[in-house]
């Protein structure tokens, strides 16, 4: 039997899917292990079961010095930033795409200009975002939002653009304005896509994120991972790192659900 | 182990341009020569990484602050020895605001700087000369050196404490004031070339010919050789008088005796617990450092300060003192 | 002076002709065929009659009034596929057809109460009742069919334009779909422009057939010249030419 | 007439593509002149003329020390850094795309692994990756790789996925193996996506390129505006900028005229 | 012994019976038409006789050989849409045909030329040898089918599967292409089983047309039951049968 048509079974399935995650642990506890053998206080790879404690502590004990858990701090505060620097640029960009998508007009205004500004790398113009915009939580929110904004205006207005031209017929010939066209006709099928779009640009957007926080900030998830590497914590760092992973693994899992609640005409994408 | 082939870090500072001097000019290929080795001097932007990689083990030795020294290798369990004192900042760091104010009136504000680093040592001791504590500040806001310039002149930035040769930058913006600088606490903010203890011990060709060649820049230093301090200066970014000018805030040890002299006096040991504290309150030394005296630090003679059965930094003469008698 | 005059239609694309000369004049209520080969302009043709496209020469009327220069409501469409709203139930498409003029393009309070019961009689007419809170893509081609003819028709246009309306749907429930589409011309009297691929559909429903060819067809480049109305049949004496065009016209010639 | 019905006439077309970049522009000249009028010797906002004239030394005078031209050694450099990263990462991509998207026992193990590590920051783990992989050229083209890789192999595979499961019965019905279905089926289906693919990633590839060069380089884009970044000569830096804006503009419209000379049996997409 | 026997089949998608206890045996060059309603499970059939799947009870034999666990050479298929390779010119899916079962799925040299004559031989045969250089995207609905079934032949299959060929056909293209198939079978001889929606099709072309349909009804769950072969005609015997089918089963009943 041709191995495209060989499917496992539930029980070799789950051996699967769990196989490359243990090896991956595997992997590194036996590279930790040699570099703790050579230097016992390597800080580069330590142990497991010292990421573990290190984790419990960070997440239980207070600071000496403030008496708050940092680990809270750090992720209230990034949380913040993210989720109003993608929210910012989520609302910009279904405005936006909308009006792209839409209206010949603009089209032909910004198109071109989005599709050449989408190009700046937004790491190299930070010090006029400082300028402009101070160093501040608004700089942090301004730099996901100049990070993920291009990509969403232009994926969202490319979706409005594939709305077959028959359904905005129809709706001209019920005698819809242009308004009621976005409103009542774009937009509602541009809302799932925007979710889609939002979940690929959270990766950029945690990456942005994590930049402008190791530039300057007092708190922040980043800010946590660029200070303490100026002792090498990898405890503290691996830590943090696991945490990032699975925060953004759930809030794609939010977003994928959310989708398919809230839209259930349209069918989920993988 | 013995080895033939040696790698070093060093990153852009007014003390260290040497290093990528050596390199260009062809002098440590010269000196390496001499005792038989290869060494290769590879310059990082991100001083930071570099250190971490030495620590790593991908570098036998690296330019660090004694600082520095103390909390990432040696905090990191790698013996490490101090194989050249190059020299000590003597205004180099300095804390500065914006308008007119002294040191009591940093009190409530924010304060940027990188955390953690040298600057973060010269504002805590320039906090503790007028009694007052970093938790009587606003907040201290960690933001990268290679933005300070940009930041101080966003208005919500008030005070900055940062190093040259974005002092001297910040400077010439006519609102800035500076108040305190590493001048008021001279010889606590020492430029080293740190290495390997082990790869030292193994390989003392290694220290002789880095000796050798250093001390052979430095005289060309020393006797004023513009081309040699031109191509420094560009290498750094600026210009012939702007090097000279944070040449001028930096106490150069230009003869190996100089330096020799410095690192064996009585003051060191106090300045390095003095640091060793500093990292300690700060819960740099690790979580498995129980007290400021988890690391111990060993000196010219013999003694020292610190767990003594922990010892991980060393100040070594021996290849600066060989260098000062001309015995390379 | 009839309800809807074509006269003199030109339209190229770029330096393509698509359209040639194509005069037309239809009465209120009639109900107009129109078929012809595969590509030869009969989807272009109705996207004219739509004012979804200007004709480069020549101008259509409706009523006397001066051409329309854009889709509305005097018009209806159902297109073969994309003429209802998937994100919208079935109901609430039905409305749509009513509420989307307005400012807002929905209802409020008690004129959406009204306009739900309005709908609601319409979908028991069409027979889509028990399917009323369900969304289009849970529906059967031809039920998505019935919603499209039943929303166009709620705008109470003057005109329907149907391009192949039946022609994704298996036969018998295409059979079905032709009495609906009969009942409701009996009811409202509306004039309509039906485009199909099938003939016999055509003869059946239509009190006129229009069949679009090229006049002159040159075998080098089939593209030089434009289609126009070749000929035009009354379709109520019993479907006796359509005989005649399939030994006339390559209409039904495949290529 | 309704403005979705309105479309500008050729001329007034050009003028509306070219009026945001004018503004831009003017927006910059005005903000340059009033903090130039304060501060003569203010480097943050130069005026436009100072940049073409810092843009023409750069391009055209050598460096003393080097005695070569710094433009164009530093964008030799990142260039190829850039599309050794952004080249091995498609490469793979597409084996990984194609076995995971076919085959199904590939896709139990991998798929999920992916997605999971497609969330891990790559800035964040960016010491680790130095201490891996050294700070030669070889660390700068894998932190391209790692920051842009799981994106690929996610499309990618999801595209393997979308092609009709008939195509591939009846490949198997022409006697097709696994190994011919990839090669002659899939793979030639999956390239015009490829290049899709990478358009859209070269965006985060030009930020980790510049990332990475931030931090250990002795050349390269990234590294010339970083070191002047603490001088803040944006002169040097907005010159830069508009180069790699270029840059990456070029590529992008390139790698856009690729696809449709290669794949004319697929439709060009926006 | 019969060449294709299919013995009480089941099968079941998850709890949901589809097929319930499908008895058939056909003989070598027998070309068997199945026709049913919408959803009934015929392409699931075709799918099995094809190996795509395997049933859930009971087997299907080709020949005598053991059940097939996946599809091969001996039975070719074309499906309505998606069964030609966009990405292959007109010649080189013909071509494909016979060079997918080789190790690189390609020819080379010699043997590559000798295919590609072959190709345009078959190319000819098919009416498409003036468009061997272009993609099958740029050819019409029609072409494209008698492309796929040309390629299906290149691989000389003992069985050919079709599903809906011609369903997105229009009807003159549709009439052109049984000509074109009845050509072809009476060429090679090979056993057909051909789904179609269209009751004429399947008379007109096969020898038997098999009815599938829901033995038991349940008017509360109607997805309760599965269905199966519920009539068999001779096809053979001048059509007579279609009347009693549009009387006795639900094959015509719009949903
Ligand atoms: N926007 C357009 N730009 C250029 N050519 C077009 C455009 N729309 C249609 N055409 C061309 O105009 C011709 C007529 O198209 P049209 O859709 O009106 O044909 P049709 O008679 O409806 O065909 P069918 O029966 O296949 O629907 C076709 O050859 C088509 O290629
Ligand atoms: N992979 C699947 N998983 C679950 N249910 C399926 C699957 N494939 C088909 N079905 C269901 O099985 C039933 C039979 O489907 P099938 O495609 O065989 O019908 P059909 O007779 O070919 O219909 P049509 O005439 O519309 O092509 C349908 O109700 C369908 O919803
Ligand atoms: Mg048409
Ligand atoms: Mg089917």
């Amino acid at each position: 039997m041709r191995l495209i048509n060989r499917n496992p079974d539930i029980v070799l399935r789950t051996v699967l899917v769990a196989l490359p995650f243990a090896l991956l642990l595997l992997a590194y506890a036996l590279g930790s292990e040699a570099r703790l053998a050579e230097n016992p206080s390597d800080k580069l790879m330590p142990s497991l079961s010292k990421i573990g404690e290190t984790a419990q502590r960070l997440l239980t004990e207070p600071d000496r010095r403030s008496e708050r858990i940092l680990f809270w701090h750090d992720t209230g505060a990034s949380l913040i930033r993210l989720l109003l620097g993608v929210g910012i640029s989520a609302a910009l960009a279904t405005i936006l795409g909308l009006l792209i998508g839409l209206l010949p007009y603009v089209r032909a205004t910004l198109a071109g200009f989005v599709a050449v500004i989408s190009m700046i790398p937004p790491l190299a113009v930070l010090p006029i975002l400082f300028i402009v915009f101070g160093l501040g939580e608004l700089s942090k929110v301004v730099l996901i939002v100049v990070g993920i904004l291009p990509f969403l205006i232009r994926d969202l207005s490319a979706r409005v653009l594939e709305i077959p031209r028959e359904m905005i017929v129809k709706a001209e010939t019920l005698g819809a304005s242009t308004f009621v066209i976005a409103l009542r006709v774009a937009l509602p099928q541009l809302l799932p896509r925007l979710i889609q779009a939002v979940r690929l640009s959270l990766g950029p957007a945690w990456l942005f994120l994590i930049a402008a926080e190791a530039i300057a900030a007092e708190q922040g998830l980043g800010y946590r991972i660029f200070l303490v590497r100026r002792f090498l914590a990898m405890d503290v760092i691996l830590t943090y790192v696991i945490w990032i992973t699975l925060l953004a693994f759930l809030m794609d899992l939010t977003l994928r659900k959310l989708s398919q609640r809230l839209f259930p005409w349209t069918q989920a994408t993988l | 182990q013995e080895k033939t082939d040696f790698r070093i870090a060093w990153s852009i500072y007014v003390g260290w341009m040497p290093w990528g001097y050596l390199e260009d000019s062809g002098i440590m290929d010269k000196w390496a020569e001499k005792y038989d080795i290869d060494v290769e001097i590879v310059q990082i932007n991100d001083y930071v990484e570099s250190i971490n990689q030495y620590t790593a083990g991908a570098f036998d030795g690296v330019s660090a602050t004694n600082m520095d020294t103390l909390s990432i290798p040696a905090g990191g369990g790698v013996d490490t020895t101090a194989l050249i004192v190059g020299d000590f900042s003597n205004g180099n760091d300095a804390v500065i605001v914006k308008g007119d104010g002294d040191l009591a009136s940093l009190a409530g504000k924010p304060v940027s700087l990188v955390e953690l680093s040298v600057s973060h040592y010269l504002l805590a001791r320039g906090l503790d000369s007028v009694g007052l504590k970093e938790s009587d500040l606003a907040s201290v806001i960690n933001t990268s050196d290679a933005d300070m310039i940009a930041a101080f002149a966003t208005p919500d930035v008030e005070a900055v404490v940062t190093w040259n040769p974005l002092v001297s930058s910040i400077l010439e913006d006519p609102s800035a004031t500076k108040l305190f600088d590493s001048s008021d606490i001279p010889g606590e903010i020492i430029d080293l070339m740190v290495v390997n203890t082990e790869v030292l011990e193994a390989n003392p060709n290694f220290g002789k010919a880095m000796a050798g060649a250093w001390y052979e820049v430095m005289g060309l230093m020393a006797a004023g050789d513009e081309e040699v301090l031109t191509a420094m200066a560009e290498a750094s970014g600026t210009d012939l008088a702007g090097y000279k000018a944070q040449l001028d805030s930096t106490e150069m040890f230009y003869t190996p005796a100089d330096a020799v002299e410095f690192t064996q006096s009585s003051a060191l040991p106090d300045t390095m617990v003095n640091v060793a504290e500093f990292l300690f309150d700060k819960g740099i030394l690790g979580e498995g450092a129980p007290s400021a005296d988890f690391v111990g630090i060993e000196y010219p003679d013999g003694s020292t300060t610190g767990d003594a059965g922990n010892v991980q930094f060393r100040f070594d003469t021996t290849y600066m003192q060989m260098a000062a008698d001309g015995a390379l | 002076m009839s309800f809807v005059t074509a006269e003199n239609i030109f339209l190229s694309y770029g330096s393509r002709p698509i359209l040639e000369r194509v005069n037309l004049t239809a009465e209120e209520g009639e109900f107009v065929s129109i078929v012809g080969a595969s590509g030869c302009g009969k989807s272009t043709f109705l996207r004219l009659l739509l004012a979804q496209e200007t004709p480069t020469k020549g101008e259509i009327r409706v009523a006397g009034a001066p051409p329309a220069r854009e889709p509305g409501l005097a018009r209806g469409v159902v297109f073969q596929r994309y003429s209802v709203f998937p994100h919208m139930t079935v109901r609430e498409n039905i409305v749509a057809g009513e509420s989307l003029r307005s400012r807002w393009g929905r209802f409020f309070g008690t004129e959406a109460r009204a306009a739900r019961a309005r709908a609601d009689e319409t979908l028991a007419r069409i027979g889509l009742d028990h399917v009323a809170d369900q969304f289009p893509a849970t529906l059967s081609g031809g039920m998505q069919q019935r919603l499209a003819i039943g929303q166009a028709l709620a705008a109470k246009p003057r005109i329907l334009l149907l391009d192949e309306p039946f022609g994704a749907l298996d036969p018998g429930t295409r059979l079905s779909m032709h009495d609906f589409l009969q009942e409701l011309r009996a009811e409202t009297g509306m004039t309509v422009f039906m485009v199909t691929h099938d003939l016999e559909e055509g003869f059946k429903l239509g009190d006129r057939v229009l069949v679009f060819d090229k006049p002159r067809w040159d075998p080098q480049d089939p593209n030089l010249n434009g289609a126009t109305i070749t000929y035009d049949f009354d379709a109520r004496d019993g479907g006796i030419p359509f005989q005649r065009i399939k030994e006339d016209t390559h209409v039904l010639r495949p290529t």
